[in-house]
């Protein structure tokens, strides 16, 4: 009976079984949603920028951690999250080279510098989506309109700049013009719930993210509702601020990272000088995260105060 | 000499000493920096009231105005300052007016602080050579009588809005059709 | 130009006075007594006050090398010329060779080849996590895990871990710290003297029999050493060979016999006896050689038996004429000739 | 002679200002959106470095060491104000962009530093040796970044289109984020090729 | 009241200091490895750029434009003002409260030749604010500067678990971070009309 | 609601391969490997020499300190050596061999004591002592220590812990249903010791007949209250139960004492009923040999000292490859390279795993996904402290509390990534540890 040679380790000697893949290749299948919804809207345009982000980003990371001589990690998933979701946060007509650009941006400067997985201060996809949007404004700021293909407002810009509402139910539906993936609310709410479900995404966020927009936009004279559809405030909400490499890890943490990215939305929406102001609200609480995670270090059992 | 006076000795020694220097410079510099000044101001008025050769200041109502005369001493316009709120700041405008016509000659932006290569594009000839010619009755509206830049509008909407409402009181100082 | 050089020369002068004025009295009321040594760093440092050492401004740099917090070279501004003027202030400086110099040495040598596992290990690749998991996956209880904590935490890199899962020590770079022993989960490393050149390279205390089913390297305690050893050097104790390294005079008899190799030294380093011109014939080398190495006639010459010679050095202290000279590594001794070879002091 | 040649080397490449010792950010960021900025900041700056150097240098002695510091500063203060003023009447274009920042060479570590560090610890010549090779390396070091953020962000090069008219201009790099990314990335280049020098020495 | 908040908000957001005007960064990029000596350094910079908001107000307004000095005394006044002003605010802290000099004053010297400080006092120069628009603006600059030390400290403490490239390690990392905060911080772009 | 704690987890539990099966009493060992140290505390010195021939009950480990117990012969028959054996613990721990005669003669001086009744509170302590009782729910601390707190330290609940929160195993539960007179006996015995009116025994749901079985054996005991708890853990954990129980948290660096709580194993009471009963020392415990991995999981009475080996040989051996074998649970327990180790006092469970379920996955990068967050029962930040672990930052563990971690080990249990993080938390305890030795 002794011949065996057994394996030794700490304890617990049992295991969830949960694992980064099973999550990232998770969220990716939540996120075929809201590409669906986009592709149908836009046409295989939109269907080509997604496949071509998500290439690029995974391509990015590979060659990174061949430059520096690390084990090429691109199979757990997170390079084509990073890749999917700036595909989903850019205006369909945007030139192919661009978005390539805004992958290895995505992916170098956001993500790979730091680390890699885990290890990014700010959300890899919207540090590309930001970066392109101060870089080429202009073609950022071109929509397609999905009903005829002519190019036209977004809602938020038509709302900002001439005070025309769009009506819920195309929102809703999502045949309005903007981003390939934040037209469709449905879609998204879908795929978020999803995840929710999964236990993958901590509702707290989300729900005080679009809380606080509906409540403050309430205050400050808007339309709640409309606010809460238009733009990308859901697709932020369920699946850009929940990103958990980038935001806080204490309960309490994440439901001061939801409000400040409200408080930083309604802001720049009624404000500022960007219609839109999702992106860079989930990037500002990116950098707050630290300091939340620190600020909000749960009181432990029985922890007794010193001094 | 006890180390604190010494001290204070020593740092009086430099002070007196830089301003010395400094009042020196000064005097020397300073012809030129406003001969720049001059300069510039002369350039800008030139620009905005195409054809002149002289021009004179006029203060009224507490706004300077400089009248432009050509050789043989006509007057061919008015140039103004004005002032709009871009995207990034202030924006100041030499603004070129012909009371008799009823409209603008010319616009040059003085200084801004707009994005380069987006709201700073206001200072190129492809869009200032737009208000040349406008009458003084159009409603200065971006997008509808003054063209936009694409991706930036708010600057375009700044410059349009800064003559609009520094229109509205030279008109009053100097109405169309009247003498000046 | 008058007027405005007049003003001007007034006003700094007035606002010079006043401050300077306000600082003299200030640094007279407000006087603090310091560490002197934080003012001479002060002195030192380039008073830029740019942060870039981490620390809020030169002067608080200052105070943090006094208190120990920053090294002397923290100064980027500086450089190395600061650097070097501050750690003569702070009196460090490398001349502390007056102490005898020691070195980190491993005491194991079960590697990968040698030593048995008794179970796969999985878990923190760290030797004292791995420790705390039924003592580690190695079948000796007491030989090094492998995992190469001290060479993390040795602060000058003089660990590097070989192939065979064994660390190994630079013995030029090693400053002997000693972090690295602390370090060790299982006390593997041990500083000595860098005279020692012989190590018994095994601590189990397990039984001969134990021993040998984990190790192929290890002490069985068999005692072929203590038999060996000229100067009753080395003993068992416990089942296993311990060095007294008062008496050991590194002539690496022990190592000769050491059935498992468990006692190691450099070989080719061994020192031998070499007789020059000097020599009187006393016979006193001859008669305190303990492995009669030495031979020559009364009055004449004496000679060492190269073979024979273990290095010693007993000859050679007690040669009253200083005609022996201890010799390391491969040269003629026939005729003397060692130019190309250390002399052992 | 060979030790002023030296002093002046040290300050183009083995403690750059601007890339080894990483001190006087401000204007390196701020006034490099064009490689020409680099040139005229960075040759204002080694004006004020070299003669503030050099009067300093000469007054080493002189200076009690309590008052050392506000001395330093007047002197600094001073040759800068004479730029500023020099600068206003004879090149005014390059002024108005450098702007707020000449006035703030004042307070450039890297002046300071080397008043502190080197003017007065040494020789008139060496100082004057030291402040031109410190100027220069950090005028070479803010045209480079100029250059690159010129470049991507106008698409010219000291003002002459590089890439014709119609390309598509980087508009972050004349941005804030544009500056610091663009000396992050180059700062990361530079720590590259001295590495690989001291491997090559080390060889040696 | 309201033009005040403003004030302060666009110093803070829209302008920061360090991210937007590129002002004070050596100890922005220096002083930020750790999250408690950030926040001590930002509290010491806000108590100098207030007091010298309030400084700078009188020499400009009361000595340097009155006589006509502004023109080429202003440098070496306000400098010379700062320098023994913090100078002076140092020593007096250290006699009284070794435990506020621990807290704040080993950071005042830092701070002399800090750009922020002199940028500020010519920057309300230029602007011609008025004393308590002056005082707004110094306290706005030092709570901007705060929070962008506190938020790259935050990170940096966070960045030393990550795998940090050889060749980034250190300011090169910090940078390009600072880049990516500054490009968030654009979305304040166009927020209050400065 | 049923009573609970914040956090923790719910892993399979897998006690259907023993929970119906009785107790069934162990063959008697050929040899018992007596460890002098099987309890917190100072080890035992060894009053038997080779060759001695000693009694089941005769005691062959001496307690000299306060904190500590004696340890007795576990059967009859010849020592054959006194000398440094494999332990559970991975480190050769000093230790007597008996080799049994097979008569399994009894002590002498084993003999009942007075009945409950007479005992007085210091003369239940001594019994208790003498008979080498330790906490029988895997800590091993003296129990009669325990239950004479320092002066100034006042109790005023007792709580008996049947929770049996970790998964497979069974023989709280088993002894629960079997004996559940005996628990209660013990219960009583220490609540005289201890003067103390309220006691209450908590029991997780998910074993309904013990709940039903307890409660029936405290009818007529005033003060006694049997309490139903969520299935959740660590569900068992001294800390957990005494919040789920009372509403108390124990201070930080406390003992349950601090908040006037005493907490006893159901089989620690059982064992003290023994004692009181026959007057037999700690010589024997239910363990239950469980999992994929061996033919028959059984619950067994097994002396103490039976190598593991005997007990996975009566449980019909090894059933397919064996990858892991557990001294213990499966979330605490502690995994043995040689079968040779013997059951000790606190051993509850052995558990064979197959090679096929053990995972060796490499850990991946943590992505601060907060699952560890979340599922710590004591709020602590796991992935910070084993960041800080990995990266040697003491002095940070620290102060983000590592010491309090229980060791539970639900943060690695749910950690997507793999990462070790119970065993870097346990390693930067022992330095932290370590260093304040200094
Ligand atoms: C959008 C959303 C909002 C929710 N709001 C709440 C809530 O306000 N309060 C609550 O207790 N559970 C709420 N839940 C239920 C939670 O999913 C879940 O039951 C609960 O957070 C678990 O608590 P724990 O994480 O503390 O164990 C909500 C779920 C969703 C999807
Ligand atoms: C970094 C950055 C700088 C900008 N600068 C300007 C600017 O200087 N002037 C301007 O009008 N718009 C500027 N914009 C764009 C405005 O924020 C806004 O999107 C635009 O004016 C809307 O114009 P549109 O209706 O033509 O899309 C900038 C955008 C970005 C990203
Ligand atoms: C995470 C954890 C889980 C535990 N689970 C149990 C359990 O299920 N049953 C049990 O009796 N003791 C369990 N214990 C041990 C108890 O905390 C406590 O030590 C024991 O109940 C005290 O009783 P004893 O001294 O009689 O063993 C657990 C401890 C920890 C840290
Ligand atoms: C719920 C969830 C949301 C995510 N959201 C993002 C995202 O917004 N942007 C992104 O680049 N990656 C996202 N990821 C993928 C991954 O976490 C990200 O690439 C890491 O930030 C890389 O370190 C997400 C992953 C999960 C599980
Ligand atoms: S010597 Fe010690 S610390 Fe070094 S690898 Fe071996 S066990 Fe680990
Ligand atoms: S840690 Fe110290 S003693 Fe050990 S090898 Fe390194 S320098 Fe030598
Ligand atoms: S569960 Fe694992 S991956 Fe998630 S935060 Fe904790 S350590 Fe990181
Ligand atoms: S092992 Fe420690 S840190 Fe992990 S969940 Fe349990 S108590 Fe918390
Ligand atoms: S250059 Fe601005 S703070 Fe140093």
């Amino acid at each position: 009976m002794g011949e065996y040679r057994f394996l030794i380790s700490s304890s617990p000697h049992i295991h969830s079984g949960e694992s980064v893949q099973r999550i990232m290749f998770s969220v990716a299948g939540a996120l075929l949603l809201p590409t669906i919804a986009g592709v149908y809207f836009f046409g295989y345009r939109a269907l080509i920028l997604v496949v071509t982000t998500t290439l690029a980003a995974v391509l990015t990371e590979a060659i990174f951690q061949k430059l520096r001589g690390k084990p090429v990690t691109v199979w757990d998933g997170s390079a084509i999250v990073t890749g999917m979701l700036l595909a989903l946060n850019l205006p369909p007509g945007l030139p192919l080279w661009m978005a390539v650009v805004g992958s290895v941006i995505s992916i170098a400067l956001g993500k790979m510098i730091y680390g890699g997985l885990g290890t990014n201060p700010f959300n890899p996809a919207l540090v590309g989506r930001v970066f392109l949007t101060v870089t080429f404004p202009v073609q950022m700021t071109t929509w397609i309109n999905p009903v005829d293909g002519t190019t036209g407002a977004t809602p938020l810009a038509l709302m900002k700049m001439q005070g025309i509402p769009t009506d819920y139910v195309r929102l809703f539906i999502g045949n309005v013009g903007g981003c390939i993936g934040e037209t469709s609310a449905i879609a998204i709410l879908l795929g978020g719930l999803y995840l929710i479900y999964r236990g993958y995404v901590d509702w707290r966020i989300p729900a005080s993210y679009l809380g606080t927009v509906a409540v403050l936009s309430f205050i400050l004279g808007g339309d709640p509702i409309f606010h809460l559809l238009a733009g990308g405030l859901m697709l932020g909400a369920f699946f850009m601020a929940t990103d958990m490499v980038t935001t806080p890890v204490t309960k309490l943490g994440r439901i001061i990272f939801g409000i400040g990215a409200g408080i930083f939305v309604v802001l720049i929406r009624f404000y500022g000088g960007y219609p839109e102001g999702v992106s860079f609200s989930i990037l500002l609480m990116n950098a707050f995260t630290p300091i939340i995670n620190r600020l909000t270090v749960p009181r432990i059992y029985g922890e007794v105060k010193t001094r | 000499m006890n180390q604190y006076t010494r001290m204070i000795v020593v740092l009086l020694i430099f002070s007196v000493l830089s301003g010395a220097v400094l009042a020196f410079s000064y005097e020397l510099a300073n012809p030129k920096i406003q001969e720049q000044a001059q300069k510039n101001l002369e350039a800008s008025i030139k620009n905005v009231l195409p054809g002149i050769t002289k021009y004179e200041q006029v203060e009224k109502e507490g706004l300077t105005f400089y009248i432009g005369l050509d050789d043989q001493g006509n007057k061919k316009g008015i140039a103004f300052k004005a002032t709009g709120q871009g995207f990034g700041g202030p924006i100041e405008m030499m603004v070129g007016y012909d009371p008799k016509e009823g409209k603008l000659t010319g616009l040059q932006i003085l200084s801004m602080a707009e994005t380069p290569g987006l709201g700073a594009r206001i200072q190129e000839p492809t869009f200032t050579d737009q208000f040349k010619g406008k009458s003084v009755n159009d409603p200065f509206e971006p997008k509808k009588d003054v063209q936009v830049i694409t991706g930036a509008t708010i600057s375009p909407a700044g410059v349009a809005s800064g003559i609009k409402s520094a229109l509205e009181k030279v008109t009053k100082i100097y109405p169309v059709g009247g003498d000046y | 130009m008058a007027s405005v050089m007049l003003v001007s020369l007034l006003s700094m002068g007035g606002l010079s006075l006043l401050l300077g004025a306000g600082l003299a009295y200030a640094s007279k009321k407000f006087a603090v007594e310091t560490d002197p040594r934080v003012d001479a760093i002060n002195e030192v440092l380039p008073g830029a006050n740019c942060g870039a050492c981490g620390y809020p401004g030169c002067s608080g740099l200052a105070g943090a090398i006094v208190e120990g917090k920053a090294p002397v070279n923290a100064c980027l501004v500086g450089g190395p010329a600061v650097a070097k003027k501050i750690s003569e202030i702070m009196g460090v400086s490398d001349t502390g060779a007056s102490v005898e110099r020691k070195i980190a040495r491993v005491l194991c040598q079960g590697g990968k080849t040698e030593a048995k596992l008794k179970a796969e290990y999985y878990g923190v690749k760290s030797c004292r996590a791995a420790s705390m998991v039924n003592g580690g996956p190695k079948g000796c209880p007491f030989g090094c895990i492998g995992f190469g904590d001290c060479a993390k935490v040795c602060p000058v890199g003089a660990i590097t871990m070989s192939e065979n899962g064994l660390p190994v020590i630079d013995e030029e770079k090693c400053t002997g710290c000693g972090l690295c022993a602390k370090e060790c989960p299982k006390f593997v490393i041990t500083l000595t003297s860098v005279k020692n050149e012989v190590h018994v390279r095994c601590r189990a205390t397990l039984k001969a029999k134990d021993t040998r089913d984990v190790c192929k390297v290890g002490c069985i305690a068999c005692k072929q050493c203590e038999k060996a050893c000229p100067f009753d050097a080395i003993h068992v104790v416990n089942n296993v060979a311990i060095i007294d390294y008062e008496k050991c005079r590194n002539c690496m008899k022990c190592v000769e016999k050491c059935p498992t190799k468990a006692i190691t030294s450099a070989f080719a380093k061994r020192k031998k006896a070499v007789i020059n011109d000097n020599c009187i014939g006393c016979t006193i080398c001859a008669k305190n050689c303990p492995v009669n190495a030495i031979s020559g006639e009364v009055k004449k010459k004496h000679e060492v038996n190269e073979e024979l010679c273990i290095g010693c050095s007993i000859c050679a202290e007690k040669c009253p004429k200083n005609a022996i000279a201890m010799v390391r590594g491969e040269c003629d001794i026939k005729t003397g000739s060692f130019s190309a070879c250390s002399v052992v002091k | 002679m060979y030790q002023l040649v030296k002093d002046f080397f040290n300050g183009l490449w083995n403690e750059n200002p601007t890339f080894k010792m990483i001190i006087g950010m401000c204007p390196t960021l701020a006034v490099t959106t064009a490689a020409m900025n680099g040139i005229a900041m960075g040759l204002a700056t080694t004006f004020v470095l070299v003669f503030s150097s050099l009067l300093i240098s000469l007054l080493r002695n002189f200076i009690p060491a309590k008052v050392r510091i506000p001395c330093y500063i007047i002197v600094i203060a001073t040759f800068v104000t004479v730029v500023d003023l020099f600068m206003a009447g004879y090149f005014p274009a390059m002024y108005k962009i450098l702007g707020l920042y000449i006035p703030l060479i004042v307070v450039n570590c890297i002046i300071m530093a080397r008043a502190e560090a080197f003017a007065s610890k040494v020789t008139p010549m060496r100082a004057i040796a030291d402040a031109l090779g410190m100027g220069l390396g950090f005028t070479w070091a803010i045209t480079l970044i100029g250059a690159v953020r010129e470049l991507m962000g106008s698409g010219t090069l000291f003002g002459f289109p590089v890439f014709g008219e119609n390309v598509t201009r980087w508009v972050i790099m004349l941005l804030p984020p544009g500056a610091f990314i663009t000396m992050g990335v180059l700062l990361g280049i530079m720590n590259l090729l001295t590495r690989r020098g001291v491997k090559n020495t080390q060889c040696h | 009241m309201k033009e005040l908040l403003l004030i302060i908000a666009g110093s803070v957001l829209v302008n920061n200091f360090v991210l937007s005007r590129f002002l004070g960064e050596c100890p922005f990029l220096g002083v930020s490895k750790k999250l408690e000596t950030a926040i001590s350094m930002g509290f010491a910079t806000t108590f100098v750029l207030t007091m010298t908001s309030v400084a700078t107000y009188f020499i400009q307004f009361y000595i340097l434009e009155p006589f006509g000095l502004s023109r080429f005394l202003q440098i070496v006044s306000f400098i010379l003002v700062i320098a023994s002003l913090v100078q002076l605010v140092e020593m007096v802290i250290l006699k009284t409260s070794p435990a506020l000099y621990k807290a704040l004053g080993i950071y005042l010297p830092l701070i002399t030749t800090n750009c922020a400080v002199l940028g500020l006092a010519l920057l309300i120069a230029i602007k011609r604010y008025n004393l308590i628009q002056s005082i707004a603006f110094g306290l706005g600059a030092g709570i901007g500067f705060t929070l962008a030390m506190a938020l790259m400290a935050g990170i940096r403490e966070e960045m030393e678990f990550g795998d940090v490239p050889e060749a980034l390690r250190g300011v090169a990392i910090v940078l390009i971070t600072a880049g990516l905060l500054s490009m968030a911080f654009l979305g304040f772009s166009g927020l209050i009309p400065m | 609601m049923l009573k609970t704690f914040s956090g923790g987890i719910h892993p399979p539990y897998n006690k259907e391969l023993t929970k119906h099966k009785p107790v069934e009493k162990a063959k008697l060992p050929q040899k018992v490997i007596i460890p002098m140290s099987q309890h917190v505390g100072a080890p035992c010195e060894p009053v038997v020499k080779v060759g001695d021939y000693v009694k089941v009950g005769q005691k062959i480990g001496e307690a000299k300190a306060f904190v500590s117990a004696p340890i007795h012969a576990s059967v009859s028959g010849k020592v054959v050596a006194v000398e440094p054996r494999p332990h559970a613990s991975g480190a050769p721990v000093m230790s007597v061999v008996i080799e049994s005669d097979g008569m399994d003669e009894v002590y002498e001086g084993v003999k009942p004591p007075k009945s409950l009744d007479e005992l007085t509170p210091d003369e239940i302590k001594n019994l208790i002592r003498d008979a080498g009782i330790v906490g029988m729910g895997g800590a091993g601390f003296p129990t009669q220590v325990k239950l004479s707190p320092p002066p100034g330290k006042t109790i005023d609940t007792i709580i008996v812990n049947g929770a049996e929160c970790e998964p497979y195993l069974t023989a709280d539960h088993r002894l629960m249903v079997e004996r559940p007179d005996d628990v209660v006996l013990g219960l009583r015995a220490i609540m005289k010791a201890t003067g103390v009116k309220r006691a209450y025994i908590g029991i997780e749901d998910n074993k309904p007949d013990a709940i039903e079985a307890m409660k029936e054996a405290v009818k007529g005991f005033n003060g006694i209250e049997v309490v139903p708890l969520a299935t959740k853990y660590p569900q068992g954990g001294e800390k957990q139960l005494i919040y789920a129980i009372t509403g108390r948290e124990v201070p930080s660096g406390g003992l349950p004492m601090d908040v006037h709580v005493i907490v006893d194993n159901a089989g620690t009471c059982a064992a003290i009923a023994n004692v009181l009963k026959t007057g037999m020392p700690l010589i024997e415990r239910i363990t239950t040999v469980t999992g994929a991995g061996v033919k028959e999981p059984k619950n067994l009475l097994v002396r103490i000292g039976t190598p593991v080996e005997e007990l996975i040989e009566q449980c019909g051996g090894f059933n397919g490859e064996p990858g892991k074998v557990i001294m213990g649970g499966p979330m605490m327990g502690i995994s043995q390279a040689q079968l040779e180790v013997p059951v000790m006092k606190g051993t509850s469970g052995v558990l064979v795993l197959q090679k096929s379920e053990v995972k060796t996955n490499e850990p991946m990068p943590c992505i601060r996904c907060a699952r560890c967050v979340d599922a710590c029962p004591i709020r602590l930040l796991p992935t910070y402290l084993g960041k800080f672990a990995e990266r040697g930052m003491w002095d940070e563990a620290e102060r983000y509390h590592a010491l309090d971690c229980i060791e539970c080990g639900c943060c690695a249990y749910v950690c997507p990534a793999n990462i070790p993080l119970t065993q870097l938390i346990r390693l930067a305890k022992n330095r932290i540890l370590a260093s304040k030795k200094k």
